[in-house]
């Protein structure tokens, strides 16, 4: 299983770097837009699957990267990616210092509604008041440089980059799983109690996964921004909090790949529903068949899509799924 | 070296506990019994850490810890086990011993190197595996041992924080008679160097291996005595053993 | 002579008169009466709706967002239901509100046993994702059905009058009824709540799902109970409100994240909390439009993270 | 388990479709808009949410003016592309992509949400895409966006304001509380209301506003019956425009505080509203009974074809497609040729069913604001509130 994975992702991230060579410009947004989304959804992951805690308020994040992008841009030429990156990055983590700070004295359901609550908060803040740039949103009139040699407004120089940061977010979460940190959050995700009494301080912990996953998901906003030069309220808005949540449910709860896998399956059955080719003019009815196909996978895959070679092989052995080994505490 | 002093602990109107003061040394294994809804469980969450007391104070190893928080317990020497299993099901036997043996090492900062290769836990788990009798098993995922190997890993995995003083909740529950015998045993090599709090309802054991014995009763402590005293015991008798 | 921060104390205790005095200017007696009477109206139909949702997610522990779609549901039923039976059973508006309350609970049964029943030994967030589905798929079908206009539903004849109100303001019967549905709904859920073996095994089961097993009660039965009856409160909140919001697409979506605030601020699972989450947020809301309009759309929320942190289960804790 | 296996049967099938076709979506890049043969005209229009009406009724507008030019434009037949843009600006540039990449559209016709049209206007602006705005009124889009190849068929949102506030500056009303959502559509068509509102005389003693999708409107209402102004002026739109009339008139404010608004307020949603709009007056560049020969050919013609009534989106859409024929008829077909399509659109007058009108520098329609009022579900025209009204087009270099 341990090499399927390995073979899986290496062949997904070749993919992705070879891509550009075969697909036209729409197919090299369509991936950027996607890998984009991807890290957001692996920023998400690091705090539902790893550490089992349900964030419901991620966009925020998201949206501040953004944002931040935009605010901290000079009007008049391009700033250089090597400081407006980290200070996108920074603001988001500082806003997910705040949220955790606060938010991680709730527990389960409670803790989903109080980061919607905070997410909100800064839903309106840009929504209303003059901070933000008002409710239309606001133009990112430079695309920042870096250095001499790469210009982010060219799509190709900006989709070799995303890849490289989703490769190195992928990468550090890998290795991040397998730390002791990793296998830290881990326990707290099954058994929070157990590791007290075990002798973790867990809050430290669950504070620095919010950050951490927090400033992944500023990472996600930066490029963003980047990518379309156009910031806007909805951005934070829980809609895409949901959407993300959705992609990484639907990509397999517990696995990095699942919330790569995840994004990507989310982006094209959106894409295929919305086709006219294949549904003339139900097609502006895609919601339906995007609906019908959720609940589809959450009948058919009750582990998500990463879960569906395992159940094909369980099908073609003829052995129903071994029940034994799930994360249950009894 | 672990001393209750006075505990008390109230819910709303319901007092759980009443004034209960024991102590632990080294050497020697308590056992506290008593029937369902006595306040064992509550005692062994206010020892812990895992609740905190109305009244009274828990001192570990001579200092007074009653409003440190439950993991500094832990890291000061304290070790609990659970009524239910607790161990984290996907994970390898060897996984669940160096997960509890990190928890000494815990170094959260090195996020690039793998737990697996943190020598000392690796170490200490496989130890740990070996006194409880794993060691065969240590790559098993612990949710596909049997109920009994279960309980042995949740000891292991009590034991790998190497704690000096033990608090054992129901170790016995749902064992079979060997089962038994085997932790039994261990409990008794456990014993000269570690102080024991045992909560269990299989009287034999506990009047095989206990060297004190308390008995509560609503939340109080109506006897605290070796053994042959407390079996004799007429309060006791009345309250508790009679049945038998 | 006066001295200087003597002088800038006078000028700050007059600058405080000042506005004290425009503020009471704002709101005399009688406005305020007024604003808290609709504060209490928007308060009890936000616990209308979100009652249905307290009780699916205390007792079954489903996140469901398709709960604002159900608010949608109900407000369709009231609109494109009335002329179907004035047509066929001659009712008006109460009898279509009963007719739509069946076909709710008929409707919540059913989608309980199809999309719910095997999902309870999974993993909560695939309930979520479920549900996120249904969600797109109502939405869909409303615009199939119904189309994408907005429509007007009219008040039954005996309800459309007005109360005067001040000098100039009046105020509609309607919602008095509505606020009249509301709080018997709330005195209907108490009683259920507290007198009845259903309401004691729907606690019983919202605290420990073992023990009422092992009691001999049949878990997948109550669980469609409540599902159907949450669902129907939901539609019932719809049809009632569907007079005064009209209805138009995307309805459901506003409603549903306001109901989760008023569920979690009142403690999971707790009716009494809900009641009062509610009657908070009607106050808080209806005061900040006109107080601090500048942040009344964070206000809510801020209300809602305050009491989260004072209370991290809510209000009420259930059970 | 036979159902099941079949299920998961089609599953995978559908899985494999879905692959297919997205791959193949991907990786078609044509190159075949060289040909010079079809005209592809990207429609990216709301056609779910809230706004779906909406979108509907400006594509077959557009539709319209196409079946009567025999479905060419320029000589050039027309090939549509759309896309849901679903009135959700953060997935806009990637909705304007997928028509501009990946369909290779030769104009942009888009979109209602105003957020959605700045993040379209651009990519537009960048890519040098011909693209009309249907519908969006954000004064941005022919202010500081303006740009050669971007126009707008409707109105920006200073327009109905400001001509409202003529009209009651001038029917010597003094003092007026104002209330909208606090968005840009509410708080531009406000500002455009306020300053000619000052300007005739009178002061805004008031401005409420409440947190954009909310409908709860009854505490504003009971501040406006504290505060008793002379008037009141709104903007609202589509279900909180009909939820705002209707509480109005329960609130028995209708009777004693008359109001005012821009006509989205009663645009669409006159028969969800029923007798409680009955009165209203409202400002907007078209009405119901402009009795014109060319609208009622347009009404009669929409009618016949769609079995529905026209609205202002549909006349929208209609002129979308008259703006687009100006240009083509200019270029002769040839789009590269901005300034010359440019240049006609703003010499040409629009033959309009809301009335000729120009274009201004900016691509804003100069054109009349009418002052209508709701009679019998209708908004019937009661005259001209301001002629020829030009947007300032501020922050505009054209």
């Amino acid at each position: 299983m341990s090499r399927f994975k390995l073979v899986f992702v290496g062949l997904a991230f070749l993919g992705m770097a070879a891509f550009p060579a075969v697909a036209g410009s729409y197919g090299v947004d369509f991936v950027t837009k996607v890998m984009v989304y991807a890290i957001f959804a692996l920023s998400l992951e690091l705090l539902v699957g790893t550490t089992g805690l349900v964030c419901f308020g991620q966009a925020a994040f998201f949206g501040i990267g953004a944002y931040a992008v935009v605010l901290l841009s000079p009007q008049s030429d391009a700033a250089s990616v090597y400081c407006l990156l980290p200070a996108a990055v920074a603001c988001a983590a500082f806003f997910a210092l705040l949220v955790g700070f606060l938010s991680l004295r709730t527990k389960g359901a409670y803790f989903i509604m109080v980061t919607l609550a905070f997410a909100q908060m800064a839903y309106y803040v840009v929504h209303d008041t003059p901070l933000g740039g008002g409710t239309d949103g606001i133009y990112l009139m430079f695309k920042p440089l870096l250095g001499a040699w790469l210009d982010l407004d060219k799509p190709l120089a900006l989709y070799g980059f995303t890849w490289a940061c989703l490769l190195g977010v992928f990468g550090f979460l890998a290795l991040l799983n397998r730390s002791r940190f990793g296998r830290a959050l881990a326990g707290i995700r099954v058994n929070e109690q157990r590791m007290r009494a075990t002798g973790f301080s867990t809050y430290p912990y669950k504070l620095a996964a919010f950050v951490l996953s927090g400033a992944i998901a500023g990472l996600a906003g930066f490029l963003f921004a980047v990518k379309d030069g156009f910031v806007n309220p909805e951005l934070m808005s829980w809609h895409l909090s949901g959407a993300v949540l959705i992609m990484i449910i639907l990509g397999g709860l517990g696995h990095l790949r699942g919330a790569l896998v995840g994004a990507f399956a989310f982006a094209l059955l959106q894409d295929f529903f919305k086709s006219e080719a294949v549904f003339g003019s139900m097609a502006k009815h895609w919601h339906l068949g995007l609906g019908l196909s959720i609940i589809a996978s959450v009948v058919l895959l009750p582990s998500g899509l990463v879960g569906l070679p395992q159940q094909i092989r369980a099908r073609l052995t003829g052995r129903s799924q071994t029940h034994g080994v799930d994360d249950a505490s009894t | 070296m672990l001393r209750g002093h006075n505990i008390t602990r109230r819910w709303g109107g319901l007092v759980a506990l009443n004034q209960v003061s024991l102590a632990l040394r080294q050497g020697s294994v308590h056992a506290v019994i008593g029937t369902n809804g006595a306040g064992k469980s509550t005692l062994i969450n206010i020892l812990s850490g895992e609740i905190a007391p109305s009244e009274g104070t828990v001192e570990l190893l001579g200092q007074d810890v009653t409003r440190w928080t439950q993991p500094r317990r832990a890291r000061a020497g304290l070790g609990r086990s659970y009524q239910r299993n607790t161990i984290y099901a996907s994970f390898s036997v060897l996984e669940n011993c160096r997960l509890a043996a990190q928890a000494m090492h815990q170094k959260p900062w090195h996020w690039w190197r793998s737990a697996a290769h943190c020598v000392i836990s690796t170490a200490i788990a496989a130890e740990v595996a070996e006194r409880v009798g794993l060691s065969a098993l240590l790559t098993r995922p612990a949710g596909l041992l049997s109920h009994g190997q279960k309980r042995q890993l949740e000891i292991a995995m009590c034991l790998a924080t190497q704690p000096q003083v033990l608090l054992l909740d129901e170790p016995l529950a749902g064992m079979g008679a060997e089962e038994t015998e085997r932790m039994l045993t261990l409990l008794d090599a456990l014993k000269p160097h570690h102080a024991i709090l045992l909560v269990e309802h299989d009287m034999d054991a506990v009047f095989r291996i206990a060297d004190e014995v308390t008995v509560m009763v609503n939340g109080a402590v109506i006897a605290t005595n070796t053994p042959a005293a407390v079996r004799l015991n007429p309060l006791v008798q009345a309250a508790y053993l009679g049945e038998h | 002579m006066v001295l200087p921060a003597r002088r800038w104390q006078t000028r700050r205790a007059a600058a405080r008169t000042e506005r004290a005095g425009r503020t009471l200017h704002a709101m005399d007696i009688a406005t305020f009466a007024i604003q808290c009477l609709n504060a209490l109206q928007y308060g009890l139909l936000l616990f209308l709706v979100a009652s249905g949702l307290t009780l699916i997610f205390g007792i079954m522990g489903v996140i469901n967002l398709a709960h604002g779609s159900f608010y949608m549901l109900g407000a369709y039923m009231a609109f494109a239901l009335a002329p179907l039976v004035a047509g066929t059973l001659g009712g008006g508006f109460f009898t279509t509100l009963l007719v739509g309350v069946v076909l709710a609970v008929i409707l919540g049964y059913v989608l309980e046993w199809a999309f719910f029943s095997f999902l309870y030994t999974r993993e909560h967030l695939q309930q979520v994702l479920m549900t996120y589905g249904l969600i797109l798929v109502f939405e869909e079908l409303r615009s199939l059905l119904v189309g994408d206009d907005v429509h007007g539903v009219s008040a039954p004849a005996i309800l459309s009058g007005t109360l005067p109100l001040g000098d100039v303001m009046t105020y509609p019967v309607y919602r008095l009824f509505m606020s009249g549905v509301c709080l018997l709904l709330a005195l209907g859920m108490y009683l259920v709540f507290t007198r009845t073996r259903l309401g004691m095994m729907i606690r019983a089961g919202s605290s420990n799902r073992e023990m009422v097993q092992s009691l001999g009660i049949d878990i997948k039965f109550l669980y469609r109970v409540v599902f159907a009856a949450g669902m129907a409160i939901a539609v019932l909140a719809g049809m009632v409100a569907a007079p005064v919001s009209s209805v138009y697409p995307g309805m459901g979506d506003t409603v549903l994240i306001l109901c989760f605030v008023v569920v979690v601020i009142g403690g999971i699972g707790s009716i009494r909390g809900a009641l009062l989450a509610a009657l908070l947020i009607g106050f808080v809301d209806t005061f900040g439009k006109v107080l601090l309009p500048q942040a009344a759309g964070v206000l809510v929320y801020v209300l809602m993270a305050l009491i989260l942190l004072w209370r991290p289960d809510g209000l009420f804790k259930a059970g | 388990m036979k159902a099941i296996e079949a299920l998961h049967r089609t599953a995978r099938t559908t899985l494999r479709a879905t692959l297919l076709a997205a791959s193949a979506a991907l990786l078609t890049t044509a190159a075949a808009a060289e040909s010079g043969a079809k005209l592809k005209v990207g429609l990216m229009l709301p056609y779910t949410g809230t706004y779906a009406a909406l979108g509907n009724a400006i594509e077959n507008g557009f539709k319209l003016y196409l079946q009567e030019q025999g479905g060419k434009i320029g000589d050039r037949e027309v090939e549509f592309f759309k896309v849901d843009d679903e009135s959700d600006p953060s997935k806009a540039t990637d909705n304007v992509n997928k028509l501009i990449k990946r369909d290779n559209v030769d104009v942009l016709i888009g979109s209602v949400h105003s957020g959605v049209a700045m993040a379209m206007a651009k990519v537009a602006k960048d890519t040098g895409t011909l693209m009309i705005v249907p519908n969006a009124g954000a004064d941005a889009v022919t202010g500081p966006m303006c740009a050669v190849n971007i126009y707008r068929s409707s109105f920006s949102n200073w327009q109905p304001g400001y001509a409202m506030g003529e009209v009651m500056a001038k029917k010597g009303i003094k003092k007026v509380v104002t209330i909208t959502w606090k968005y840009a559509a509410g708080d531009e068509t406000v500002r455009g209301f306020k300053e000619s509102f000052e300007k005739g005389g009178g002061t805004v003693v008031k401005e409420l506003n409440l947190p954009f999708p909310n409908v709860e409107f009854q505490a504003l209402l009971t501040d406006i019956a504290a505060t008793k102004p002379d008037a009141v002026f709104t903007f609202f739109a589509g279900g909180g425009a009909v939820k705002f009339v209707k509480d109005y008139a329960a609130a028995g404010l209708k009777k004693t505080i008359p109001l005012y608004g821009s006509g989205f307020l009663t645009d669409g949603t006159l028969d969800a509203q029923g007798a409680d709009a009955d009165g209203l007056m409202t400002a907007l560049h078209y009405a119901d009974s402009l009795d014109t020969p060319k609208d009622k050919a347009f009404r009669l013609s929409y009618a016949k074809t769609y079995k529905l009534q026209p609205d202002v989106y549909a006349v929208q859409g209609y002129d979308a497609a008259q703006i687009l024929a100006v240009g083509m008829k200019a270029v002769h077909g040839d789009l590269s040729k901005k300034a010359e399509f440019a240049a006609a659109v703003e010499r040409d007058k629009i033959d309009s069913p809301r009335g000729p009108f120009t274009m201004s520098k900016a691509h804003n329609p100069v054109q009349d604001i009418y002052l209508r009022q709701v009679i019998g579900k209708e908004n019937k025209l009661i005259g001209v509130a301001s002629k020829a009204l030009a947007d300032p087009a501020r922050g505009c270099k054209n």
